[in-house]
């Protein structure tokens, strides 16, 4: 394992000073427990607040400003965040009209949000409010014998993007929340890798695999996914994940689409470019008007060499908001 | 039960998960994300470390403490789970207040009913409860039989292993591995693993007391 | 070598017309010879050309646009672009006040570039009057023996944006050189690479580096740096190159800077925080006050695991053309 | 020189470098960016396709197109360089119009002259030109002294073959090498190796016409 790291165990606290200090016009990092937070907080608005394993950066730290979340509470690499941050990053940002929690569906970041959720202070004499979406967009698993539900992958950034932008209208926490489920259900993901991420912790890279193969439907902690195949051309690899994310959506014809190309965190845009130019070719030869398009890495596995494309189905109301401005680190538009 | 027990217990726990440090491992790199055995081991280690000031407490609040520590230390999906245990376990010491075999059985059991709670899990889903509901059961039913502890703990650690191999043949609908379906098949769940390796270090320090 | 390509004689293309697609909003793709535009053609100002070999994407397509570049000559991988694709570029954004090539200092890129220069077609009767800004910020080259000078890297997207936001304003030729000139001499960067990048024409990587080696000073088309070392923790690396920088600009106490942490294209941005937060750090120890920061893939080298640090001394009027609104598809702001 | 032997040296020069694919590409590997093979092929096969478009035409027109086509077909420092030499040798094959050898060895340097002022290099900075230029002088001087075309074809694949080899001992001053110092020293210059390459090509097939 090569990484520019010094001890395993800092990783995440000068990785997390290093991105407080380069944005310190946008964030505040709070240490003991860790969360970060607007250098501006937001008045009278529902409060979003996101988080998750460390490992996929720019998500969610990166997506913290205005116009999408007010606080994110990384956990350890990989490993969900523990409900005390959610509860101090609730008490730094809640601004009295409650708190929209968005939560990738992992078994471990629903239970600790849940347990936060379960415990939230009092606010002027009564509990501050609060609801969850779960994004589940990776359709790589198949939702037919198990009661999980699908994984939250990069579709998630599509949807606090959304659900960022409506709360900053002043909408309250079941409008937030009512966008956040939409958008949710109008997208899906699958990935691929062509290497393993390594874990610095562990040192080594979490799954083996051979210079011929691939590994179809992966999850971006690096889980296995719908299979292991033989090494193909872009194209070929391209056209599978297309037809596993039209089979999830099953979008109408003329159906008005965003198009996310999210690399993984060791693919160079040039590729991820030559995805975005197949992919988009197919979704329209299917009959779908690509209108939105973002490319890049968005929601990371560490030094995985993959990427994943995800399709939202837009409205005029997921139009609205994914148009409207943003400014975080890694999102910015309009501002 | 003491709570110098406790604390002798938690370190034995340590000792053991250190030790299984390759094994756990590579069953979650298998089936997971890689992270279980660096979760368990901060969780461990972090008990060991607030050794002093679990010391002057009651048993039951020391077992709470240790889940709210273990609540803010571990994370996963690892971590309110075994959270959950421990303030279940809590609960039931503080109610009953004596130091029967009895007491320590619906503790157990209770433990084990929150983790079934908060997880939405249950036996043969492959995850830790397949090792976790065998042994609160064996335990419940040995403990109403008056078996002595010698007795109980070998049957205990006979349980949690066979409850831990039997993951291997599962597929899973619960935890990380559920994305996976028959891929599962063929390895042992990482919580699983570790759980039995707890109840074997338990066990193995309650019977030689 | 697994990279998702489909034949490696197209990459290139599929690349650029991904690009094109997802950016449609914003540039042009001309094929034959290749090039980029913006969508909206400006007028009345400097037009400004830049263009290098690819696989150091974004650059430079990913800065066309609204304050920085008009247009970008791509050529094959590392390999520098011709001169026809030069002047078709030029023919079509030249904007009646000359044309700026923007060159990073490589032999190739140098020859072509001055070779189109000299072959620049008539506007008006009159021949069209060019400039030419070398960047060569890179301080991993010692200069002492070598005549050809430093090699331009990371610090050409700063001189980029500051050119381009002056020229914005309708100054002329000559004061944008001038600037271009400046920011150029205040920058300097070096790079660290812990894996070797593969051309895709080449199938294998470009050199071998074991798995406890690291190349300080590498280039970003991989070549050799200042010397192969023994892997070292973060820290230790990151000093010796914010050393390196410090020698080259000799910077005066007090100085304000801006600080750009650059991945070469294979760097988790977790890793790349951390070294610019060790890179703040020491800057700061050393009087000098980092008010500017971009962290990110911003100069690439294909699929690089590794990272450089560059260091701008600002004055008012580049930190002014730094802040200014920009709008391309890799650097966004105030628009 | 005909045309048409113009077109069976590209020909001979397409082969030798595609037949030295492994060789070209280590060297730029080593101390450059890896592609100068992939460069000098792209040339090579775009003069062998455009045969039919040159066929037609007058040697010098021809040498000029090929050095017009190899502009904007390379790129990389080889490109202007070569299409540099084929242009400023098109240049003396047209004045002299005659068939002479001391018109092709006049041409060969007023070619290796472009070459030489479009990257303002000279003998001794580990390039092309440590095969070019002794081998311009040596064509010169031969063709001063008449003597015959079997005797310089062989001298000049000497030569080239001299002074593609040292510039193993070299330190680049430029070019992309010129930025490693003594880490240059050992290898030979891919563009210098290329150019070698091309002369023996070219000379065995003016010895065997
Ligand atoms: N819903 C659940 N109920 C019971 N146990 C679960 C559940 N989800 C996961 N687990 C257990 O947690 C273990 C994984 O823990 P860990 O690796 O620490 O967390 P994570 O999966 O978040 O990385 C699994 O092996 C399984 O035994
Ligand atoms: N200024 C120069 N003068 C003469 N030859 C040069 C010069 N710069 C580079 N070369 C030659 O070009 C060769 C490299 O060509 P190539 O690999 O195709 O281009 P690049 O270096 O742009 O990748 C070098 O080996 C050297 O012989
Ligand atoms: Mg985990
Ligand atoms: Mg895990
Ligand atoms: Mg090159
Ligand atoms: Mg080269």
């Amino acid at each position: 394992m090569k990484k520019f790291i010094n001890k395993t165990d800092n990783i995440l606290l000068e990785s997390l000073s290093g991105f407080a200090t380069a944005h310190s016009d946008l964030v505040s990092l709070n240490l003991d427990p860790i969360f970060l937070t607007r250098k501006q907080k937001a008045t009278n608005k529902v409060a979003i607040i996101s988080g998750g394993g460390s490992g996929h950066e720019p998500l969610h730290a990166g997506y913290i400003g205005y116009g999408m979340l007010d606080a994110a509470c990384p956990g350890h690499v990989f490993t969900s965040p523990t409900p005390d941050q959610m509860l101090a990053a609730t008490e730094a940002v809640h601004a009295g009209k409650g708190i929209l929690f968005i939560v990738k569906n992992y078994a471990g970041d629903v239970m600790n949000f849940e347990m936060a959720a379960e415990m939230l202070p009092l606010a002027n004499g009564l509990p501050i409010e609060s609801a969850t979406v779960l994004t589940s967009d990776d359709c790589a698993v198949m939702n037919s014998t198990y009661t999980t539900g699908r994984r939250g992958v990069a579709g998630t950034v599509i949807v606090e993007k959304c659900v960022g932008s409506l709360a900053e209208t002043g909408a309250d926490l079941p409008s937030c929340k009512a966008l956040g489920d939409k958008v949710n259900s109008r997208t899906a993901s699958m990935g691929v890798a062509l290497t393993s991420c390594t874990v610095p912790a562990a040192g080594r890279p979490t799954f083996d695999i051979g210079d011929t193969e691939l590994e179809m439907g992966v999850g971006i902690h690096g889980e296995p996914g719908r299979r292991r195949e033989a090494m193909r051309e872009a194209d070929a690899i391209v056209k599978d994940v297309v037809n596993a994310i039209l089979e999830a959506l099953k979008p109408e014809q003329n159906s008005e689409a965003l198009l996310l190309v999210n690399g993984f965190g060791a693919t160079p845009l040039m590729e991820l470019y030559l995805i975005y130019n197949t992919a988009a070719k197919l979704f329209s030869q299917h009959g779908i008007q690509i209108s939105r398009s973002l490319v890049g890495n968005y929601t990371t596995a560490l030094d995985m060499a993959g990427a994943s494309i995800t399709l939202c189905l837009l409205d005029d109301e997921i139009k609205q908001h994914w148009d409207s401005p943003v400014h975080t680190a890694a999102l910015r538009w309009g501002k | 039960m003491k709570t110098s027990f406790i604390l002798s217990a938690a370190l034995a726990i340590h000792d053991s998960i250190l030790n299984h440090e390759t094994e756990l491992e590579s069953l979650d790199r298998a089936i997971g994300d890689g992270d279980h055995y660096i979760n368990m081991k901060r969780g461990a280690s972090t008990i060991v470390e607030i050794q002093a000031e679990l010391e002057p407490l009651t048993p039951d609040a020391a077992l709470n403490k240790i889940g709210l520590k273990l609540l803010s230390t571990i994370g996963g999906a690892s971590g309110p789970l075994l959270a959950s245990f421990f303030m279940g376990t809590a609960k039931v010491i503080k109610e009953k207040g004596d130091e029967s075999v009895q007491t320590y059985a619906a503790a157990f059991a209770a433990g084990v009913d929150a983790i079934r709670q908060r997880g939405k899990a249950d036996l043969g889903e492959k995850t830790m409860l397949d090792v976790l509901i065998p042994v609160a059961h064996q335990f419940t039913a040995l403990a109403a039989a008056n078996a002595g502890i010698k007795e109980i703990c070998i049957s205990l650690i006979t349980t949690a292993e066979h409850g831990m191999l039997a993951t291997k043949g599962l597929i899973a609908t619960k935890g990380r591995a559920a994305g996976l379906g028959e891929r599962a098949i063929g390895h042992i769940d990482p919580g699983a693993k570790s759980c039995q390796l707890m109840i074997e270090a338990v066990c193995n320090l309650f019977s030689t007391q």
